[in-house]
């Protein structure tokens, strides 16, 4: 039986990406960011995950405003990286899990879950720089990746409480499929930032680490969170952190913390990172 | 005109384009034009000849003035999407920081050591600027 | 205050566009089926919506399977026929409602259906065919259009519940707009039919004459047919009629049927209509 | 292989391909190549050389030699859809009922007057065909 054993909430910023592709995660402005991902990785090789189901937002490499899913899930059997207006970024393409993929997407729809089936999409930061994060620069990525691509560009996103469903549902799809796999899910995106208008730069350390600690002591409080609040008070960007609720979901209710970690800045983004296990 | 009867609780958010539907309604072809330059094909024609290239998408005056003014904060008022937009910086070889620092009135330099020193900080009251807020421009 | 004051339930069958666009429907094979249109065609010439709302599948047209929303939502200004195979039908290009569109758009997502926001898509005979029923050929369309585009052909479909709940959403999306604008919705697609193998042909009239009774008599019961249901009994292609149960959704519960045609044969479909108004 | 432990409860439906996902993986090149015939261009390549246009598509050598055969319920059974494989029943000029026929092992002219006569009937054993149903081809 499939199994999520655990879950890891990360930031995606593109210029912890780029750090880690031109070789400068060891210079003074990203060393404190990165010396604190090591222990992540140690867990994570440790953890030995066969497939990892990434929740997280494409910002208009795949997607476009012709057409914007809520809940795109990709079943296809890989994932290119995407030209973001650079190139496409130097790290391996990703390796989808087609018949867990597709199982998910029959028992979400049937759960009620209103989900967009994907064979092709490539795949942003949004997705490639948790996997950097996590895995440093691997020949080949060490699992099989489910990409679960969340709108959160176009207002509105789904709610907080949506998500956090969803990742329920998730877990419920994942624990029925017959085949033995270790299953990790990813909530990426956020902390607080706001990259635009005139409050461009805004980081909310207190709104961020009350944040973390509700994913264990209170996530159902931590799901009812309103888009208005992300917005006032994590940035406009910060309401990416739905995105950890459906990992969160996917959790046991009483899943605990292993690790954390919180700097700021990556860019202008305020950069977090947890481990969660089922227990 | 609108069918809606009150201001959307996120409207009194100061310095910040809430990217709802009226926004994305007003921005839709400045945006596309925007996503074109993911494809290498599209920087290159567009590095030839801005404005030529812009006549592919049917975009306002002030918009096309916009993007070839490299007006970061105009664009968003004129609907852009920083995700969009910000394809246009990549373009220009531009960081977050530098546009950051233009949409907020500091130099990039300013931007990242506020950054650096924590952030622009949150606080219920603050009012980064009159001029922004979701109201049209 | 805009507000739904009926429902319209019609098959969609290509033919039956192309008896109208070939002027076949004098003929003794079409005549029976288009005599019984024409009640409808005069009621709604009387009841002058401003809007209708139609929901209603894509054939392989504006859709692939690369990307499979379960729900597309329409906010664009107009979306034009699309080629299926023997170039765009010579009907009207459809005319959106952005405003209202839009509204429904962020009015359900809140609400916690997982739509997919759709600017630009050709749209198939699952949209024009019922137009041409209901409307004949006049030289514009007589109303704006707002396409609601669901999954019919990938499996699992979204669930009859699930689309009856989404037309409950859509009914209070409507009444919080607040332009008055007389709404009418559209579910299109069924009755009873088999396109595909050996079984191709089926047509289940007992089927479709308690589905057409059940949409008064007790659609909350209509609503929990499983898919597994439908496909056996009404055929494969049959389940195109979760798409009236939205219809019916958005109804007050006890709306009342006020026209009903059946037919059987058109090409290989058994072609149902009915007509429900709010009290 | 597989990671699902049941059987499909519409699994013994008979004659019907029900397009689930591991239908849908099957056929997914086989279908996408008969969405193609949606553009005018791409019809006039594929009526000029059909074998020489179906190499774009990453067909296996039965999905290929069905499609140039017209084999409707092969190309069903290899993971086709009816709405993507009757593309190319328009594509030929065929109506529904011709298909139909042929799927079903009658002429069209059958299909028609089964149609007229009221269509297949419905019976809860019924048993088109014992190859039908959703076992792999
Ligand atoms: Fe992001
Ligand atoms: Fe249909």
């Amino acid at each position: 039986m499939a199994k999520i054993t655990a879950g890891v909430g990360t930031s995606h910023v593109p210029a912890i990406g780029a750090a880690v592709d031109h070789g400068k995660t060891a210079e003074p402005y990203w060393e404190p960011l990165f010396s604190g991902y090591e222990k992540a990785r140690q867990w994570l090789a440790e953890a030995k995950p066969d497939v990892a189901i990434i929740v997280f937002n494409d910002h208009a490499s795949a997607f476009s405003l012709e057409v914007i899913p809520t809940f795109a899930l990709g079943v296809g059997a890989q994932f290119q990286p995407a030209d973001e207006g650079y190139g496409p970024r130097r790290v391996p393409p990703v390796e989808g899990h087609p018949e867990l993929a597709w199982h998910l997407a029959e028992s979400l729809i049937l759960d009620e879950f209103d989900m967009t089936i994907v064979n092709e999409m490539p795949v942003d930061h949004g997705l490639t720089v948790p996997l950097s994060i996590m895995c440093g620069q691997p020949e080949r990525w060490p699992f099989k990746v489910i990409p679960l691509c969340v709108n959160v560009i176009q207002y509105p996103p789904p709610t907080g409480s949506r998500c956090y469903q969803l990742g329920k549902a998730i877990a419920a799809a994942v624990e029925s499929f017959a085949e033995d796999l270790n299953v990790v899910v990813f909530g990426t995106g956020g902390m607080s930032h706001q990259l635009q208008g005139e409050r461009a730069g805004l980081i909310n350390e207190e709104f961020d680490r009350d944040f973390l600690d509700g994913l264990t002591a209170d996530p159902d409080a931590l799901a009812q969170i309103p888009h208005v609040d992300y917005i006032r008070r994590a940035g406009s960007e910060g309401v990416e952190l739905v995105m950890w609720m459906v990992m969160r979901g996917a959790l046991n209710a009483d899943a605990k913390e292993v690790y954390r970690h919180y700097h700021v800045p990556a860019s202008n983004t305020a950069a977090g990172l947890i481990v969660l296990e089922n227990g | 005109m609108s069918g809606k009867d009150e201001a959307p609780e996120y409207g009194d958010i100061p310095g910040t384009y809430v990217f709802d539907g009226r926004h994305s309604r007003r921005g839709y072809h400045l945006n596309m034009f925007c996503m074109s330059l993911n494809r290498q094909e599209n920087r290159e024609v567009f590095r030839a000849d801005e404005a030529a290239y812009l006549k592919r998408y049917p975009l306002t005056s002030a918009q096309r003035q916009a993007v070839l003014e490299r007006d970061w904060l105009g664009m968003l008022r004129l609907g852009g999407n920083i995700y969009y937009t910000f394809k246009l910086a990549i373009f220009d070889g531009l960081s977050m920081q530098n546009v950051g620092g233009q949409m907020s009135g500091i130099t990039e330099a300013e931007f990242k050591n506020m950054m650096i020193a924590g952030g622009r900080p949150y606080k219920e009251d603050q009012q980064v600027s009159a001029a922004g807020g979701c109201a049209d421009g």
